[in-house]
């Protein structure tokens, strides 16, 4: 049989659609995983130990156990958003993986393998995306008719608006360095010198990365910003009243977002799939390993930032409201602004 | 100094000072008496005026920013205008916020100054990019300013219909813009002029002129779009209104006269755009006058009235090219010292909480203020059209262009109207000097000095435009001119 | 290959959609966002025309729209949350403390 | 071959969207609950950011997403949850509206298609504007008109954000 | 700059500027009183200055001031008189400090507006005499407008005033926008608004050739004119203005701009349309002759009375202007100086009853005669010159008038209007003597009774005694005015007209296009 140029596009596309969000999906249940084991043995215990070998069959039990709970549908909430909010933050937190280049380019038959999608416009989708998630985290809240819910949501909307411009612009620096905005692009600008090259090293972006590490921290309203499900305050926050399978989904938006930022952190300041001794080291290995290798240096740095993320969670306190909305406000955002400045003078003094 | 710089100076000035009050208002505790920002920015339009003379002096027409702006007589005249206007404005709100109760004194400078900068720009811009961000600088600014006295239930809901229907307005203003971009190919005045004659979609041309107009008919309170302006301007704080119902209209108008010049080039769409104007310039005269014939608020009534005089002004537009713009240019100044004036007063005799609100309750004011009742009087007899008035004038002016043109259908309903409109201005007079006085005494606070300065000039420049017109005529018939040889 | 005119005939229907809205809705903030649909009917007007000038004047207009759009919105909103402290309704019919 | 597909795909893409987009419009109109007049409009925001992606915008896509779906109309969700609007009454005053809002839309309505489709013809078609990969960005040739060309109008843009910051602050804060 | 070249300007801005002076002086009645006085007086010593230094015999203006004031539009500041306006600028001097005198005592309060207001008043009415260029004139006519609406609204006499004011302001304000119109259309035409450049071009029939318009041109002057004289049927505002105004504005309200206006700037700028609308003209002069004296005869209210009275004169101007021959223009122009001091007399007269009784109605007065010899004996000689007795100023231009109706081309039997207008005369002696009978003779009122009131005060006596003085001067010695306001008759007339009339008479017709010029008929020459 012979497929046209265009016939096999989408056939090629539709299997990385599946294969990469199969992959996600596994991910980010390990990625729970991980999180109980670290935060136990930070904490001094074993955390889940007794499914499968290591407790590593532990995510297909919670899938089972949520999957199976019996899904209460309160009496006054507004059905339809009730319904549809999960669905969003989950489909927004997938979505975005679709432009990550998790590997090195590699075509077969003219179509990117290890990309879903390579779009000129790459990082802003990743951002629209993002700012389109809030919409599940709003919604939520609003048609829970719960006022711990609706507090949790408001609070949640309000922070990943605020720290959504401070995300944006301590991204501005890389962009400013690659001088585009399509992910493997900004990725090759890193290319040449192994790891000094990277944007955190070489690209004196190390400043834009805490911002936007921070900033990414409290766009999903992850630990010590996690102020929307203080369940001190807030019950649960904005999920209080989702059970079974919406709950689920809520919490694997929130693991698929820790996901997307640290592949954006990688991507963006360290390198994407390079490896750090790129341009050092001559290529060596058949093609295959070649092509794969980059997969591994991807996977590692996005391992090493979601470690940084459950380690972070593990060790510092949760901030204030108004704390975290002046810190947004009034820190982070003119240092962003700073940075862009000095990036920006770097470069036209260098040029 | 550069071109460029030169070419925005007095912009720039104002947005410096405009900056300067927002980053020293934060030393003062919120409800400290903010006059010396006041003041600060009484010096930047001081400033700014200072620049625009510059301007003035350099005698030549620049253009600058990639052909978006254009520093010509007629740019230069509308600054002039709209610092002063500022000027008069700023100096009757000195003393118009009581220290110690309402909080945000300081931001209303900056508002101010912000705001005309936005106005400011639009007289000199010939693309319809910078035209469009003055006219929402401009805009926003104003909505706000329309809502500043939160502690009247009135305020947000002036401010919410200014703003409900100004943005409506915009609507329509970009989809015109956005339809003469698709009959020309360019968003630049210029360009569009010169497009339009030559257009393949002569009736999408027509299309973007009528929508440009239905945007800035409703930005001007042009009949049949002016019902946001009497509840407006009966909710927004009495100097506010004197701001909003002159500086943002003569910008808008200036724009207008702009947008007209672009019709020059072809004589079917300049007879079809005189006649879209004539109808609403008629309009206009006729429900301005019918409505404020039938109100008692006095501030709704003065609404009402410069709806009329927005449908006079646009008589002008009917005219000769030269002609129509020197008249219109003329008869907004002229209209800005009385309306200006008109409303300082307004805001002196009523203070923050405009205790005087249905004409009766000016009954007999000009036994307990003389001078301001007087002042009140002279700026309604300017309204009125009375000869050796900057209104009169005006009028005068505005339709010896319409005769000239050939248009005495529309002099004749013009001057019936203001026949018509001297019936409820001289209501509001005959109260003031009525024997009896009215029940809502209102306590007099005691007008502020800056206040009476601001009433005096608006009295000399409405007297002045009335009996010397020549300096101010002769610097709108300069700038008439560079637009009509620019657009031919 | 879609005819231009259809993009605006699309944008035409948009735009009259947000008029139709703006004047039978009785509630602020539904009307400011029929506004808002208004505008991006604009905006779609733009784009297609830019497409058929080819010139990028278009498109950059739309940029601004949008930040003007996102301006006009804080202080809208922010009016709409000043009159709902006032006056407790969001109905502009029972907002009418105004008249002659 | 390749230019039916792009017509058949464009053409998909325009109905789809277009349709998806008109629909949301609609629904705008009839719901009357404000939170999902404003869902409806992200809808239809995201459908024109498509069609915008179509006609080779793919920057103003991006920003319509980002700025318009992504912060506007989280804003306006936001208020209408902080305010707890609800659905919103019939009236005396909505009746009269409709009587006189609709023959107006189509009104304005046909006058502009009639316009658009008369002198239609003389317009172009529309090419499928960013391609499907790897397409060459126009956002380059957008950013050096808007710091060059375009400079003034950018940097006075800030002069309306600060207004509008202002304007929030000084409207929105609770007077003490 | 000579004294001759100024002295305009000086006379009309001198009251302005005393205005101002006194707005700014403290608002103690008294200073106020002296200061208008003195200005008034000065003002009149300087109008004095034009009949002492005027060059009789010359037609055209003299104390000429021309000079550019505004570029485009061309407006200059263009003054002048000549036999027409000199006469009425003195007469308006004159009548100043006799008003303030009369408002001596009747305002007692406010002063300081009255007087303000009553100067600047005088500024606009001297202004609207000597102004030559169209558009200063127009600014003084309008301004006229303004003092006086705001002296009625505020020292009105019942709670009426506000409304007077406006119905008077309304009346006067409406058609001078159409009087705006026409102007503007003659600016449209010619470039110009100078009336002697004017008067030339119509002249030589250079203003327009489009007839229609010309003649909707000259309907808008002479209506808004005709509204300020009042000519019937336009009278509606004057008897409530003249019964809610006080005295001194009384006597400057009607008759004087409206009628000065016709004769310069209808008949000047539109010689054919004017002469073309004379016969309606002559018959609503006529017919208001007639009705303003029977309605007269029927009022109780003497306010009302004066004021169909001078309806019924300002009628019998408006017959004798519009018969278009040197005597009827010559008799006119004298009678409107003649009617400003007689009219003015009178209502000074009644002002001064009314201060005493405190009221206008004359069922309430009678038999004050032995009260009040003084009052009597000069109210009897004001009625006895209102009534045009031979020998006072009155019989000189009732005479001319009538004799000139009689000659009149424009109408068909001129005869039918002068006998009409001549019973007017004769109904008007019999309402004025009905009232001296009334007010003066027979039984005690009823206010009287009650008050007791005081013969005329030594200022009064100086306001009235002048007046009486003219009556008798401007009734003998008519010639010494007559040698100015002559110039002006015949240089009009002697205009040549081509007149493309419609006349119903056929014999007139065939008279045309020469107009008999009258040479020296009138027996007060």
């Amino acid at each position: 049989m012979h497929l046209s140029d265009f016939q096999l596009f989408v056939l090629i596309t539709i299997i990385k659609i599946a294969v990469v969000l199969v992959i996600t999906l596994t991910a980010v249940a390990y990625t729970v995983l991980l999180e109980r084991k670290v935060i136990g043995r930070i904490q001094n215990r074993w955390g889940p130990s007794r499914v499968g070998p290591f407790g590593l069959l532990q995510p297909l039990a919670d899938g089972i156990k949520l999957f199976l709970k019996e899904d209460l549908m309160p009496m006054s909430v507004e059905r339809p958003l009730f319904v549809a909010a999960p669905v969003i933050a989950l489909a927004c937190a997938l979505v975005s993986v679709a432009v990550v280049p998790f590997g090195a380019t590699f075509k077969i038959q003219g179509v990117d393998i290890f990309q879903v999608s390579n779009v000129n416009i790459g990082l802003l989708v990743i951002l629209g995306i993002t700012s389109i998630g809030v919409y599940g985290i709003a919604l939520s809240g609003w048609s829970s008719n719960n006022k711990y819910s609706l507090m949790g949501s408001l609070r949640a909307s309000s922070q990943v608006i605020s720290y959504e411009l401070a995300l944006g612009l301590s991204l501005v620096g890389v962009v400013l360095r690659a001088g585009s905005l399509n992910l493997r692009d900004i990725v090759n600008s890193q290319i040449g010198h192994g790891f000094l090259s990277w944007n955190f090293f070489g690209g004196l972006q190390f400043v834009g990365f805490f911002i936007y590490i921070m900033a990414a921290y409290a766009e999903t309203n992850r630990a010590p910003f996690d102020l929307p499900e203080a369940e001190s305050e807030l019950v649960a926050g904005y999920h209080t009243e989702y059970s079974s399978m919406k709950f689920a989904m809520f919490f694997m938006a929130e693991y698929a977002n820790m996901l997307t930022v640290s592949c954006v952190a990688t991507l963006l300041f360290f390198g994407g799939a390079s490896s750090p001794f790129e341009g050092w080291l001559p290529a060596f290995g058949p093609a295959w390993l070649q092509a794969v290798l980059p997969i591994f240096w991807f996977v590692a740095k996005v391992f090493a930032f979601l470690f940084l993320y459950i380690w972070v969670r593990a060790t510092l306190p949760r901030f204030r409201y108004d704390q975290l909305m002046s810190f947004g406000w009034k820190f982070l955002l003119p240092l962003a602004m700073a940075n862009i400045l000095a990036t920006s003078l770097i470069m036209a003094l260098r040029s | 100094m550069s071109s460029a710089l030169l070419s925005i100076l007095p912009e720039v000035v104002l947005t410096v000072t405009g900056v300067l009050i927002m980053l020293i208002d934060p030393f003062f505790a919120p409800t400290a008496s903010k006059k010396a920002l006041g003041w600060l920015a009484v010096l930047g339009t001081l400033g700014a005026a200072g620049a625009t003379l510059l301007q003035l002096r350099s005698h030549q027409i620049l253009v600058t920013f990639s052909g978006s702006i254009q520093m010509d007589t007629f740019s230069v005249f509308f600054h002039l205008l709209i610092a002063s206007i500022v000027l008069l404005t700023l100096l009757v709100s000195l003393d118009y916020f009581k220290p110690g109760v309402t909080s945000h004194s300081g931001e209303y400078f900056a508002l101010v100054l912000f705001g005309s900068v936005g106005m400011m720009l639009m007289t000199c811009s010939v693309e319809l990019l910078m035209v469009f961000i003055g006219l929402e600088i401009s805009s926003i600014s104003t909505y706000i300013l329309a809502g500043y006295r939160k502690g009247q239930a009135t305020a947000s809901e002036s401010s919410l219909k200014y703003f409900l229907l100004g943005s409506f307005a915009t609507a329509f203003f970009l989809y015109g813009i956005a339809l003469a971009f698709g009959a020309t190919g360019t968003t630049s005045l210029t360009g569009i002029a010169s497009g339009l004659s030559i257009t393949a979609f002569p009736t999408m041309a027509f299309l973007a002129l009528a929508m440009m107009l239905v945007g800035l008919g409703f930005k001007v309170s042009a009949a049949p779009f002016h019902v946001w302006t009497p509840d407006v301007y009966q909710g927004a704080p009495a100097p506010v209104v004197g701001l909003m119902s002159t500086a943002p209209k003569a910008a808008v108008f200036a724009v207008l006269l702009r947008i007209t010049a672009t019709t020059y080039s072809s004589e079917l769409l300049h007879a079809r755009w005189v006649l879209l104007i004539g109808i609403i310039a008629v309009l206009s005269m006729t429900i301005g006058n019918l409505g404020a014939l039938l109100q008692k608020d006095a501030k709704r009534m003065l609404a009402y009235s410069s709806i009329a005089h927005a449908g006079y002004l646009m008589v002008a537009y009917t005219a000769l090219p030269a002609d129509s713009i020197a008249a219109a240019a003329f008869y907004t100044a002229g209209y800005a010292a009385m309306n200006v004036g008109a409303f300082a007063v307004i805001s002196q005799l009523g203070g923050y909480d405009e205790p005087l609100r249905t004409i009766d309750d000016y009954r007999g004011l000009a036994q307990k203020h003389p001078v301001l009742a007087a002042a009140l009087a002279f700026f309604l007899l300017s309204l009125v059209g009375i000869p050796f008035t900057g209104g009169f004038f005006g009028k005068f002016y505005v339709f010896n262009a319409a005769i000239g043109a050939g248009h005495v259908w529309l002099a004749v309903l013009g001057l019936l109207n203001s026949g018509v409109a001297c019936f409820y201005y001289l209501r509001l007079l005959t109260a003031l000097y009525s024997r009896q006085l009215g029940e809502e005494g209102g306590e007099f606070e005691g007008s502020s000095p800056a206040a009476v300065i601001a009433i005096a000039g608006a009295v000399l420049a409405t007297l002045l435009l009335g009996v010397l017109p020549g300096k101010v005529l002769g610097l709108a018939q300069r700038g008439a001119t560079v637009q009509v040889s620019r657009n031919r | 290959m879609v005819p231009i005119s259809y993009y605006l005939v699309l944008a035409a229907i948009l735009f009259s959609l947000g008029i139709a809205a703006y004047l039978v809705k009785r509630n602020v903030i539904t009307i400011f966002i029929s506004i808002e649909l208004m505008l991006n009917a604009v905006n779609l007007t733009f784009i297609a025309f830019a497409h058929q000038w080819n010139k990028l004047n278009g498109q950059i207009f739309v940029f601004f729209v949008m930040v003007v759009a996102a301006a006009e919105a804080a202080v809208g909103l922010a009016i709409i949350i000043a009159l709902f402290r006032s006056r407790q309704t969001l109905n502009v019919d029972q907002v009418n403390l105004l008249k002659g | 071959m390749n230019e039916l597909v792009d017509t058949i795909m464009h053409l998909a893409l325009f109905l789809i969207f277009g349709g998806l987009a008109v629909l949301a419009a609609l629904n705008l109109l009839l719901q009357r609950h404000p939170i999902n007049s404003a869902l409806s409009l992200v809808v239809v925001m995201m459908s024109l950011a498509v069609l915008y992606w179509s006609l080779g915008a793919e920057f103003l896509a991006a920003a319509q997403i980002i700025v318009y779906s992504g912060a506007v109309m989280v804003l306006f969700v936001f208020v209408i949850m902080l305010l707890n609007a609800g659905e919103e009454e019939r009236t005396k005053g909505s009746k009269i509206a409709s009587i006189a809002g609709f023959p107006g839309a189509v009104a304005i309505f046909c006058l502009l298609s009639f316009v658009f489709l008369s002198e239609g013809h003389k317009l172009g078609l529309s090419h499928l504007g960013g391609s499907l990969d790897e397409a060459t960005s126009n956002i380059s040739q957008i950013s050096s008109l808007l710091f060059t060309d375009l400079l003034l109008p950018f940097e006075v843009t800030s002069i309306l954000i600060l207004v509008a910051i202002l304007g929030a602050v000084v409207l929105a804060k609770k007077e003490r | 700059m000579t004294i001759d070249s100024s002295i305009l300007s000086l006379i009309v801005f001198f009251p302005t500027v005393g205005a101002i002076l006194l707005a700014l002086l403290p608002a103690n009645p008294t200073l106020q009183k002296w200061g208008a006085l003195v200005v008034t007086l000065l003002t009149f010593l300087f109008t004095l200055h034009l009949p002492a230094h005027y060059q009789y015999g010359l037609s055209g203006y003299q104390f000429e001031v021309n000079v550019p004031w505004i570029a485009s539009p061309a407006i200059r500041y263009h003054l002048g008189v000549d036999g027409l306006s000199m006469w009425l600028v003195v007469l308006s001097g004159f009548l100043a400090p006799l008003g303030v005198l009369i408002s001596w005592r009747a305002i007692d309060r406010r002063e300081k507006l009255f007087y303000t207001l009553f100067l600047l008043q005088q500024t606009a009415m001297i202004g609207v005499f000597v102004a030559l260029d169209l558009f200063l004139y127009y600014g003084f006519w309008e301004w006229s407008l303004v003092p006086m609406a705001i002296l009625i609204a505020t020292f009105g006499r019942t709670d009426k005033r506000a409304k007077a004011a406006l119905k008077y302001f309304l009346y006067a304000f409406i058609p001078s926008a159409i009087l705006l119109v026409g102007m503007l259309w003659v600016y449209a035409q010619t470039g110009t608004f100078d009336l002697p450049m004017l008067q030339q071009m119509a002249a030589s029939h250079s203003i327009s050739s489009n007839q229609t318009a010309l003649w909707l041109a000259s309907l808008a002057f002479l209506v808004a004119f005709a509204v300020k004289v009042p000519v019937f049927p336009l009278h509606g505002w004057l008897s409530d203005a003249i019964f809610e105004a006080p005295t001194a504005a009384v006597m400057v309200l009607a008759g004087k701009l409206g009628l000065y206006s016709i004769l310069r700037f209808s008949f000047g700028i539109f010689p054919e349309q004017s002469r073309q609308i004379a016969p309606l003209m002559i018959a609503l002069g006529a017919i208001g002759i007639a009705y303003g004296a029977l309605v007269a005869l029927v009022q109780k209210d003497l306010k009302r009375l004066a004021a169909y009275s001078t309806l019924g004169h300002l009628s019998f101007i408006t017959l004798g202007i519009f018969s278009f021959t040197v005597a009827g223009i010559d008799g006119g122009v004298y009678q409107i100086i003649n009617h400003g001091i007689s009219g003015g007399a009178l209502f000074m007269l009644l002002g001064a009853l009314y201060e005493r009784y405190g009221t206008y109605d004359m069922r309430e007065l009678g038999g004050v005669a032995q009260k009040l010899p003084w009052m009597v004996t000069l109210f009897v000689i004001t009625a006895l010159s209102n009534i045009g007795l031979p020998g006072l100023n009155g019989f000189v231009g009732e005479f001319l008038t009538l004799s000139g109706s009689l000659q009149t081309i424009y109408v068909a039997h001129p005869m039918i209007w002068t006998a009409i207008a001549t019973t007017g005369v004769i109904f008007s002696a019999g309402y004025m003597l009905w009232a001296v009978q009334r007010i003066f003779y027979g039984g005690m009122g009823r206010r009287p009774d009650e008050v007791s009131g005081w013969d005329l005060d030594a200022r009064e006596q100086v306001a009235l005694w002048p007046m009486a003085v003219l009556f008798v001067v401007m009734g003998v010695a008519s010639p010494y005015w007559m040698r100015a306001i002559d110039s002006f008759g015949a240089g009009f007339i002697n205009q040549p007209v081509v007149l493309n009339l419609r006349i119903a008479d056929p014999h007139s017709a065939t008279n045309l296009p020469g107009i008999p010029v009258s040479g020296t008929e009138g027996g007060a020459r």
